[in-house]
């Protein structure tokens, strides 16, 4: 097999947890995407910001939990969650109500850096313009 | 009569809680469930427009929870319930209209 | 009082089953007479027994089912959305000419009249999905 | 079986018509409960007035026109169908970009009168707060 | 680069397509298809919305023409196009971005 | 040029199935290649034998049964949301001690990376959904 190009796949988080599915199926893609070795990128904007609240306890719905699965995501070298800071304020919420995730740098002696990195709308529509493969749920 | 209102979208996205208030009556109950419950966080354009009905304003509690809203981010004049609060406040109204 | 319940939405991709599902036991728990749960539009997809969730996760239609059982509820799959949509009975598949069915235990086929016929017939109709 | 007591019915529709199938199984409900003899009203509010937009043709989409089915509810006695004023306004539509619909009144020499009533979001919200059961869709 | 943009879901009820246009670069293309296409009418918010884009505004003909509105409804600035024309767009563009 | 095709969304009840036939069938037109159409989330449910639409509306799984048996397209249901949802072909249905099978001719099971794959080896990867 020849070698391949590696491109820059985005996967667009839009919606909220729970009310719809969306967010777990987008996770499960991710977490076998990894695998393949591509420029992995994941945008949280719009409802999609409060996939990564912390504190999230589903004993009362009856629905499984699937947030702890984000804390994987550095284990699988998806190290750049790229959270909206409007999104953020429109919604209530400021960087201090997410989930703390974080990655290993093998390059860095192993330190330990935080996965989420918040940017403006504007710092978001570049990097959006910059994909190859936009995948959306 | 009066009528129990569910409203189960996120009104940072959709209209749904928006046009849920407009048709509200005096003595009606808005619930917010599901992905509604967002409407409930203080300090926001849904939460303004909250504190202006007429209408009495419930969210679930389980749904809350379950999206890491922490009770005291919810805005003053909103009343938390459970599954049996709802139950209750579906017998307490004459109808209920799902704003779906 | 008489609740109707109405399920608009599959199983899994929407919240509403589930809702519908936490709703209805806590309308019996305070001794309500559940009158009818009416799976309508995709709702209807709550009906298969060929579903496989993960072990690690709810199993929606298992709970319907039981659910239907101990408090003998009338869980009715509406007919012109589970044939747009896949949903057969026995007698459908017969019917349709189809070589298998898929609806599950506890779960029947009717119209759409037993939609009208659950609001008349209840206090409440309370309605779940998108 | 005893006399039952007439229930007012109303349908809410607020979804677009062939972006998705709400609007089409709502039709249908309304057609089969047209003969359980209660008092029927449809609301058409927020992006369900475009249900009611006249001229569809869905040849290129390759789906289904049901919008000549509202013709027959005149025959099913479903005479009342409320439609917001503010609605229409905010889509750029007025009563004029309508199908006109007809039902035939029997207590006045069936004279042909029209089934689609212009109400305001006020008169809206009153009459939404006088129905006994509310199916949504 | 450059990145067609789709919209599906009408402008009235929900916010995906201002969320679409306030994520397009210059350069990109929006298209408009199903219920998105409403979006496309002339005298209302959400074309005043896109009269300020600095993308290419596109609307799909065959999901207007089966909602009824007439093309001499559409505001000005928008392209009608069909399906052949949404696959060009996707070829002369990098990347395809839903915005479901 | 070489698409990739994405459908989450069921037949019927979202546009998002009939948007991406049109779409599949226009590139195919102007001589592009269709590398695969990838049905996930609740696009599982197109690929049920058992729809009976009604007569007078399209038959949306057939029209992409006929359409890969045409183009020799590569349709795939993803695995994981076709448990959930109830889609099954004869092997899973053994394999899960189910006693029906639903799964259309054309059509074939497999996994997620079946969709990165589609991303990594098309030009353009279009999803359609909800």
């Amino acid at each position: 097999m020849q070698e391949e190009t590696i491109k820059k796949f985005m996967y667009m988080n839009r919606k909220a947890p729970y009310g719809t599915i969306y967010a777990l199926e987008a996770l499960e893609v991710v977490l076998i995407g990894a695998a393949f070795d591509q420029d992995v990128s994941l945008a949280f904007l719009d409802d999609g910001v409060f996939q990564l609240v912390e504190g999230q306890d589903t004993d009362g719905i009856g629905v499984k939990n699937f947030s702890p699965a984000f804390r994987a995501l550095g284990d699988y070298d998806v190290t750049k969650l790229f959270v909206e800071k409007e999104s953020l304020e429109e919604r209530g919420l400021s960087p201090d109500d997410l989930m703390e995730l974080v990655w290993e740098d093998e390059d860095d002696d192993w330190a330990e850096k935080p996965s989420i990195r918040i940017v403006t709308r504007d710092e978001l529509k570049s990097i959006l313009g910059d994909q190859d493969v936009i995948l959306s749920f | 009569m009066s009528i129990l209102h569910t409203v189960n979208k996120s009104p940072f996205q959709k209209d749904d809680l928006k046009s849920c208030l407009a048709h509200a009556n005096e003595g009606d109950a808005v619930l917010m469930i599901e992905d509604g419950v967002y409407g409930a966080i203080a300090g926001t354009a849904a939460s303004q427009d909250i504190s202006n009905a007429k209408a009495g304003v419930y969210v679930l509690g389980a749904d809350l929870a379950a999206r890491g809203i922490a009770q005291d981010k919810v805005a003053e004049g909103i009343s938390v319930v459970g599954y049996d609060g709802f139950v209750d406040l579906a017998t307490e109204h004459s109808a209920v209209n799902s704003w779906l | 009082m008489k609740f109707g319940v109405v399920v608009n939405e599959g199983p899994y991709t929407h919240q509403a089953s589930d809702s519908a599902y936490q709703f209805t036991k806590a309308a019996l728990a305070k001794g309500h007479e559940i009158t009818r749960v009416f799976f309508y539009h995709d709702g209807v997809n709550n009906g298969t027994r060929l579903t496989v969730p993960p072990q690690d996760d709810r199993n929606i239609q298992k709970n319907w089912t039981e659910l239907g059982k101990e408090h003998d509820l009338d869980l009715v799959v509406c007919i012109a959305a589970a044939q747009r949509r896949g949903i057969l009975d026995e007698n459908e598949a017969k019917r349709q000419g189809k070589d298998a069915d898929n609806i599950a235990e506890g779960f029947r086929i009717s119209g759409l009249g037993q939609l009208i016929e659950a609001g008349i017939m209840s206090d409440r109709l309370v309605t779940f999905g998108d």
